[in-house]
């Protein structure tokens, strides 16, 4: 056993050391609590300001909206699922990566993931949130959002559930109110942790109520765990179905350019795909400001580069084989979106996606370049957008040239689909901004379990079969 | 220092959080649920009028026909207010000076309408046709209620769509001889021959297919 | 009441997982029970160590899985197949393929509900109070200690379980008192949860007085901009116009479609030399003397008495009214007598239409053929009450005919 | 001294003799029922369509299990895995038995080039080969890429990239048996990342052409992952069931624990999902969109004849296997789980003959001996070239430098 225990492995098939620099408990706790105790670096009062400030102006162009309609957007025949649908898909995907992490990589094994679930989790949430958004004010009188759900009311109406955008509605909020309990669930021993540690009254009356009287007792824990493991188990199969609720919502449809069997897995795919990209995107910077780089290793970062390479090439497989079928078909309408997606009247879009969600994560096959937090910051920001332009290009290039060539229009959107998409991202960055602020960012419960130090001895009892 | 500590009683809030938790949502749900149906918001709604006329006096005690005054309600959508000179019919001789009849008499010397307010008012999204309705031997009495007792107008049924596709979906037992629509006061017998009924403007086709029930049928 | 305080039960501080691990296999085997470790993170082994049961909990998250999937279904086919059976888009009232998506979720949702609360449940959570909290050293619990509890409530717990306890390797041992303070809620909690409960129930009574009372005032609407459209309905008011009226008389020397000619006898009730019509410009028949009756009932009998003789409800009542108020009544001619039976249906219809002595004209109130058919009934009805044939009878019919 | 000398000291890694003999067994029994089925498809009279049809179900069975290893061994690789070690030369030698796979597919030449059936058929198995019927023209547009010569070629142009990747990959295992230096391990690794590439595009490319052009008017975008996601489960079922023979025969005793197979059968039940997923996918998008050149080819499975194998599928391949295996009890008891495995190997079976058979005669549900006993001959032969490659050879890979890891592993 000595001789097998002290062997060397090369780096690249060992298995990963997740926390460096000689991380113990106490030192965790230390590192992550005190995010939320002390005051934040002054970058954090900018960045705050500004996010506030983008959030206050999407208030102010919501109100406005609801003032005088959804006609003050771009959308209009036959582009009439123009802007604030990419903008939701958007959403959505970067919300995927969160439970993915959470729920898919827990059930994997893949322990690496225990530094960086909590972000990516708190992201899904406000990704999700973000997301919501848009259907609702979509709708055109928001206020009556309600009727998409099966109340009893006045009119003696139920909605219609063999419409796909009501599916979307079961999903997306099953898929944020899981999202949520699982998130919380997984928070509430670290809040314990924050409420033991903190001295004010204030702070400890907070978070000791929403630690709910966690006291670390073992029986509790083996419920936890199961809960956990049951949570993450569903989870795992909704993270599959809300993306493909959504693609549900064009593939449904007769559209050529929509109507595709492949979509379901394709829009699974560029969800994790763009989801990633957006956790690093935060990540990088989020480690640097905070002192999390320990916990949050290059390990973690390199990783997650190596998803984007691989879910960018499971979309970049969808774009190829939609493109063999459209030929194989000899559907001549099927044939003509996608000669009109690479050279029509979008080309410019069509070929900004490629670019950015084919071609440049290649680069990270260079495992220099998977470990360069600046080359893989911009390619996770490129990712960023090139996911949103596939919505775009989803959408907005097979209804601008529908059946009937008459009603051929190009979409362009007005200043308010600006505005509005950049303020999403205020929302979703005051939300981001506090959570780093105030909630243990980094799943310490979960962490020490990593370390050697938390598995008694180093021994097993030979495992029983059950016959 | 004493660090804060959760006091013992809030032990207590357990089952008070679980009661909350129950209770809570169902008590959000039944205030709107009651606080904003139509029974709640809509009837009852009995506005005073320019003039206190009573239709229990003339659509009772007198017997005047529905038709007398709302002379549109056979033929078109509406179920026309009638115009001052209606009133004079008989007020140019039966107490023409009555102080109550004051905004009766401005209204003939200066020719601007009486304004009357409006008791029964659907959405403007809704199209609602009387004609349709009262040919197809459906009672003023169904909406209106018994107007003939009431000396105000008073709104009686919620007139949601619920209400109305409660109708809609059964509309048999609410039908009646079409020269007894306006007979508030007629109680239908149990057993009332089918043949006596006028002819139904709309029913369901042979693949089971009601208009009674299309969403254009009221909303166009 | 002694001064001595109740005793929670005792606490062992443990450095590392190992010694925790052996120590709560000890303790097990010496029979305790009711005793816990409390870890910053889930020790593995120490479930088995302890002897902890495998949790029920994959049950509950079953059956409330199983609850969603069988709900999900049932309430799409219900609302969409059963209560509001609706075709759209060629789809079958309820299609297995369609269905799934809802049921799906569902499914998912009350099992990860089932999760949470169970596991919640399941820990008596939430419980803010607990009497380790007042333990000082306890709060690294949730840190980087680790912890045994026995509780004295144990039937094996006796004076020598704390120095047993401490044998067992724990860094420190420390009993835990039952914290001595009342666990009634205070006043001002109570009064708050009163204060609350009794705004709460205001709104229910607010609805119930508005759901049993009249209003003066018209509804709120929510939806203005639904409820009222930038349209004008019949007979409302419109600021276009000098008369403020939206609905426009017919412009002067126009005539609608389908409308009678104006000079014609059926519209006017004489011949083209000015002389009243003798005969019924219409069929005579059945029908015309059924509407007839009816229309006279509504329109006619109101003062003229549905026997025409002039007894009518109204009539009587303006009788009585005689001088109040400038009441200044005329009884209503008898329809059945000679005076009015001498006149030819042409000049009936002109009284009718346009009134004559104190009787106003019926013009906008009656159509020119129901007047016409007003006239027959007026025949019918006198030969009725005189034993004569009705007018639209067999021996009459070619001469009643234009 | 290898690792797993050191760690599985006095397991049987290695058996010459049964291996040799079960070869025989196999190739005896399954030339005799391919024999066999041959002379009955003769007597059908029909230029053995019905006989090339059952062929095609049998061969795309063997051929899935030994992509699906191929899959295995590439994947294993690149999450760096190592629960799987013990367990990944069984994958192994399946993968290397792709050119034998190969082989095995030379008697489709013959429906490729014959001119029998063309006229009534358009082929005896493709009928691409001579265009015919109302989508004649449709079809014939397609001719670029559905002729016989380049099919032919695109097949040999498969099998040479498969052939290369598996031997790619097991030459690495191979060596590192050899040596304590983890390079040959590390090679397969960084070559991993390329293979999965290489193996998505011609799997998909190769259901495409084996199985979606039997309808050729057809295209389904998401029919790659279909057939994948059957070879997954098959894979994972062969292996559940490659394990508890060799167990049971006496070899791998301490190689293969039970946490090994509560994670076989985890990846099972969660191919079994996956499964369900895409076909649901694939049927849901197609009934909703109602288009009748799509729904054609599901109207052909839901005629009378044919609606109750597809709902046989839908509880066979799914729902029942769903249920039957979501507790961790059912994964870590061995004969329940080898039960689970042995049924999802006959639903994976089903499903292919779901996916073929109905191009024959959409009317009559064509089911009988001659289905039987080709795929039994193909198995058999399928059996005879994997025991003669697994003979002598070690069967686990004894210097896996995350063999330790592998044997330490325990499912919480």
């Amino acid at each position: 056993m000595a001789e097998v225990a002290a062997r060397e492995l090369p780096e690249s098939i060992k298995p990963p050391d997740l926390i460096q620099g000689g991380e113990d408990f106490t030192s965790i706790t230390n590192t992550v609590a005190r995010v939320a105790e002390y005051k934040p670096p002054k970058g954090w009062y900018i960045a705050f300001g500004i996010a506030v400030s983008v959030l206050g102006v999407l208030l102010a162009m919501l109100g406005y909206l609801f003032w005088k309609g959804v006609g003050i957007w771009g959308n209009n025949q036959p582009v009439a699922w123009g802007w604030p649908i990419v903008n939701f898909v958007f959403w959505v995907g970067i919300g995927h990566a969160g439970t993915l992490i959470s729920a898919v990589l827990f059930l994997f094994r893949q322990q690496w993931r225990t530094s960086i679930n909590r972000f990516a989790e708190a992201m899904t949430i406000f990704a999700v949130m973000c997301a919501g958004l848009f259907p609702a004010i979509h709708v055109g009188r928001p206020w009556l959002a309600y009727w998409l759900f099966p109340i009893p009311n006045q009119m003696r109406m139920w909605p219609n559930f063999r419409s796909p955008l009501l599916w979307d509605v079961f999903a997306v909020s099953t898929y944020a109110t899981v999202s949520l309990l699982f998130w919380y669930m997984g928070m509430v021993p670290d809040l314990a942790t924050l409420r033991d540690r903190a001295t004010k009254k204030l702070p400890r009356l907070l978070y000791g109520v929403f630690a709910l009287g966690w006291t670390g007792s073992n029986r509790a824990w083996h419920r936890f765990e199961r809960a956990y493991l049951l949570l993450a188990a569903l989870a795992t199969p909704l993270v599959l179905s809300v993306h493909s609720v959504v693609s549900f919502d064009f593939a449904v449809a007769q559209l050529p350019g929509w109507h595709t069997t492949i979509f379901p897995p394709y829009f699974v795919a560029g969800a994790i795909f763009s989801g990633f990209a957006m956790v690093i995107t935060l990540m990088v910077p989020a480690r640097q400001f905070f002192g999390l780089k320990n916990l949050v290793t290059m390990r973690h970062l390199e990783n997650m580069c190596k998803v984007i390479m691989a879910t960018g090439m499971m979309v970049g497989y969808a774009y190829g084989v939609e493109f063999f079928i459209a030929w194989y078909s000899g559907n001549k309408y099927e044939g003509f979106v996608f000669i009109n997606r690479a050279l029509g009247n979008y080309a410019w879009a069509y070929w900004t996606m490629v670019t950015c969600n084919v071609l440049l994560p290649q680069v990270f096959w260079f495992r220099k370049m998977r470990r360069n937090l600046v080359v893989m910051f911009v390619i996770a920001a490129f990712v960023n957008v090139g996911m949103w332009f596939e919505r775009f290009v989803i959408t907005v290039t097979s209804t601008s040239r529908d059946f009937l060539p008459s009603s051929w229009h190009y979409f362009t959107p007005t200043l308010f689909d600006a505005v509005i998409l950049l303020g999403s991202f205020g929302l979703f960055f005051t939300f981001f901004l506090l959570f780093c602020r105030f909630l243990p960012t980094v799943a310490m419960a979960e962490v020490k379990t990593v370390l050697p130090e938390a598995h008694p001895g180093h021994h097993h009892q030979p495992a029983e079969v059950e016959r | 220092m004493s660090l804060f500590q959760f006091p013992r009683w809030t032990d207590k809030l357990r089952p008070l959080l679980g009661v909350t938790l129950v209770v809570g949502p169902a008590y959000v749900t039944g205030l709107f649920y009651f606080g904003a149906s139509p029974k709640t918001t809509d009837v009852g709604y009995a506005p005073e009028q320019p003039i206190p006329f009573s239709h229990a006096l003339h659509a009772g005690e007198l017997g005047l026909d529905c038709r007398y005054c709302h002379t549109t309600v056979e033929e078109a959508a509406h179920a026309a207010i009638p115009p001052t000179s209606i009133c004079l019919n008989c007020h140019q001789r039966v107490l023409p000076e009555s102080p109550l009849l004051a905004p009766l008499r401005e209204s003939a010397e200066t020719g601007a309408p009486i304004p009357w307010v409006r008791v029964h008012d659907l959405p403007d999204y809704v199209y609602f046709d009387h004609a349709a309705h009262v040919l197809s031997g459906v009672s003023c009495v169904e909406c209106h209620g018994r107007v003939d007792t009431m000396e105000v107008v008073k709104q009686v049924q919620p007139l949601s769509m619920g209400w109305c596709l409660d109708c809609h979906r059964d509309p048999e037992p609410r039908r009646r001889p079409r020269e007894l629509v306006t007979r508030l006061d007629w109680e239908r017998p149990a057993d009332l021959p089918a043949e006596l009924l006028p002819p139904r403007r709309l029913s369901a086709d042979e693949n089971g297919h009601d208009p009674m029930e299309d969403c254009s049928t009221c909303h166009r | 009441m002694s001064a001595e305080p109740r005793l929670y039960g005792v606490l062992a501080e443990f450095e590392d997982v190992d010694s925790l691990v052996a120590a709560a296999r000890k303790v097990r085997e010496a029979g305790y029970t009711r005793f816990d470790a409390h870890t910053p993170f889930p020790v593995h082994g120490l479930d088995d160590a302890m002897g902890v049961q495998p949790t029920i909990l994959p049950w509950i998250v079953l059956l409330c899985g199983l609850i969603g999937l069988g709900g999900g279904f049932l309430l799409q086919w219900w609302t969409n197949a059963v209560d509001y059976p609706f075709v759209i888009s060629g789809k079958p009232l309820f299609g297995l393929p369609g269905a799934v998506p809802v049921a799906y979720e569902l499914t998912i949702l009350l099992a990860s509900f089932g999760a949470f609360f169970g596991m919640l449940a399941l820990n008596g959570l939430p419980k803010w109070y607990h009497p380790l909290f007042r333990v000082a050293r306890f709060s690294r619990a949730t840190s980087d200690r680790f912890y045994l509890v026995i509780q004295g409530s144990d039937p094996f717990f006796s004076p020598a379980t704390p120095e047993w306890l401490a044998s067992l390797g724990a860094s420190a041992v420390e009993t835990v008192p039952e914290p001595d303070e009342p666990d009634t809620p205070p006043r001002w909690f109570k009064g708050l949860t009163w204060i609350v409960t009794s705004l709460a129930l205001l709104p229910p009574a607010m609805i119930a007085k508005a759901r049993f009372s009249e209003m003066q005032h018209p509804r709120v609407h929510l939806v203005k901009n639904m409820d009222f459209q930038k349209k004008f309905k019949a007979q409302q008011a419109s600021p276009l116009f000098a008369d403020g009226r939206a609905m426009r008389p017919d412009p002067a020397g126009t005539v609608a479609r389908g409308d009678l000619d104006p000079t014609s006898t059926l519209a006017t009730g004489r011949n083209p030399d000015g002389s009243y019509a003798t005969a019924y410009p219409l069929a005579v028949d059945q029908a015309l003397i059924e509407r007839g009756r009816e229309r006279f009932a509504i329109y006619c009998a109101t003062c003229h008495g549905l026997d025409g003789r002039g007894d009518s409800m109204v009539a009587r009542r303006a009788l009585l009214r005689q001088g109040q108020q400038g009441t200044n009544w005329v009884p209503p001619a008898d329809l059945t007598g000679e005076a009015v039976a001498a006149q030819p249906p042409g000049r009936i219809f002109e009284t009718i239409s346009r009134g004559r002595n104190t009787m106003p004209g019926y013009s906008q109130q009656i159509r020119p053929r129901d007047r016409w058919a007003i006239a027959l009934y007026l025949e019918a009805l006198r030969q009725a009450q005189a034993g004569l044939d009705a007018p639209g009878d067999k021996d009459n019919q070619e001469e009643a005919g234009r | 001294m290898s690792l797993a000398a050191t760690l599985l000291s006095g397991d049987k890694l290695q058996d010459v003799e049964l291996t040799r003999r079960s070869s025989r067994v196999a190739l005896l029994v399954g030339g005799l029922a391919l024999a066999a089925a041959v002379l009955l498809g003769l007597n059908e009279g029909d230029h053995l369509r019905r006989f090339f049809h059952a062929y095609l179900v049998g061969y795309v069975f063997v051929l899935s299990i030994a992509l699906g290893g191929l899959f295995f061994v590439i994947v294993q690789h690149l999450t760096n895995a190592h629960w799987s070690v013990t367990l990944r030369r069984l994958a192994e030698f399946t993968a290397i038995s792709l050119p034998w796979v190969g082989a095995l597919g030379l008697p489709l030449l013959y429906p490729l080039f014959t001119h029998h059936g063309v006229e009534e058929h358009g082929g005896l198995l493709w009928p691409w080969i001579h265009p015919h019927g109302e989508h004649a023209e449709l079809i014939a547009g397609k001719r670029p890429w559905l002729n016989p010569t380049f099919f032919a070629l695109r097949m040999l142009g498969y099998y040479a990239v498969w052939a290369a990747l598996g031997i790619a990959f097991v030459r690495c295992s191979f060596q590192q048996d050899r040596t304590d230096d983890p390079a040959p391990t590390v090679r397969a690794k960084r070559w991993s990342a390329v293979g999965i590439i290489v193996f998505a595009i011609t799997t998909t490319l190769a259901a495409f052409d084996l199985l979606m052009s039997l309808d050729p008017a057809w295209f389904s975008t998401i029919f790659g992952v279909y057939f994948f996601a059957g070879s997954v489960v098959a894979i994972f079922a062969w292996l559940i069931l490659t394990a508890l023979f060799m167990q049971r025969t006496g070899r791998m005793q301490r190689a293969v624990t039970v946490e090994h197979y509560h994670d076989l059968g985890k990846f099972l039940f969660a191919f079994v999902f996956f499964w369900g997923y895409i076909a649901f996918s694939q049927y849901m998008l197609m009934w909703y969109g109602d288009i009748p050149e799509e729904t054609v080819w599901f109207a052909q499975r839901q005629t009378a004849a044919w609606m109750p194998v597809s709902w046989l599928l839908v509880a066979g391949h799914f729902v029942i296997p769903f249920a039957g295996l979501l507790s961790r009890h059912v994964k870590r008891r061995l004969t329940v789980l080898g039960f689970w495995a042995a049924w999802m190997l006959i639903m994976h079976w089903v499903d292919l003959y779901w996916l073929v058979v109905p191009g024959l005669d959409s009317e009559h549900l064509t089911f009988g001996l001659i289905e039987i006993l080709t795929s039994a001959g193909l198995v058999g032969l399928f059996v005879a070239g994997l025991a003669r490659i697994a003979g002598g050879r070690p069967l686990v890979p004894l210097n896996d430098p995350l063999l330790p890891e592998c044997l330490e592993f325990q499912n919480i």
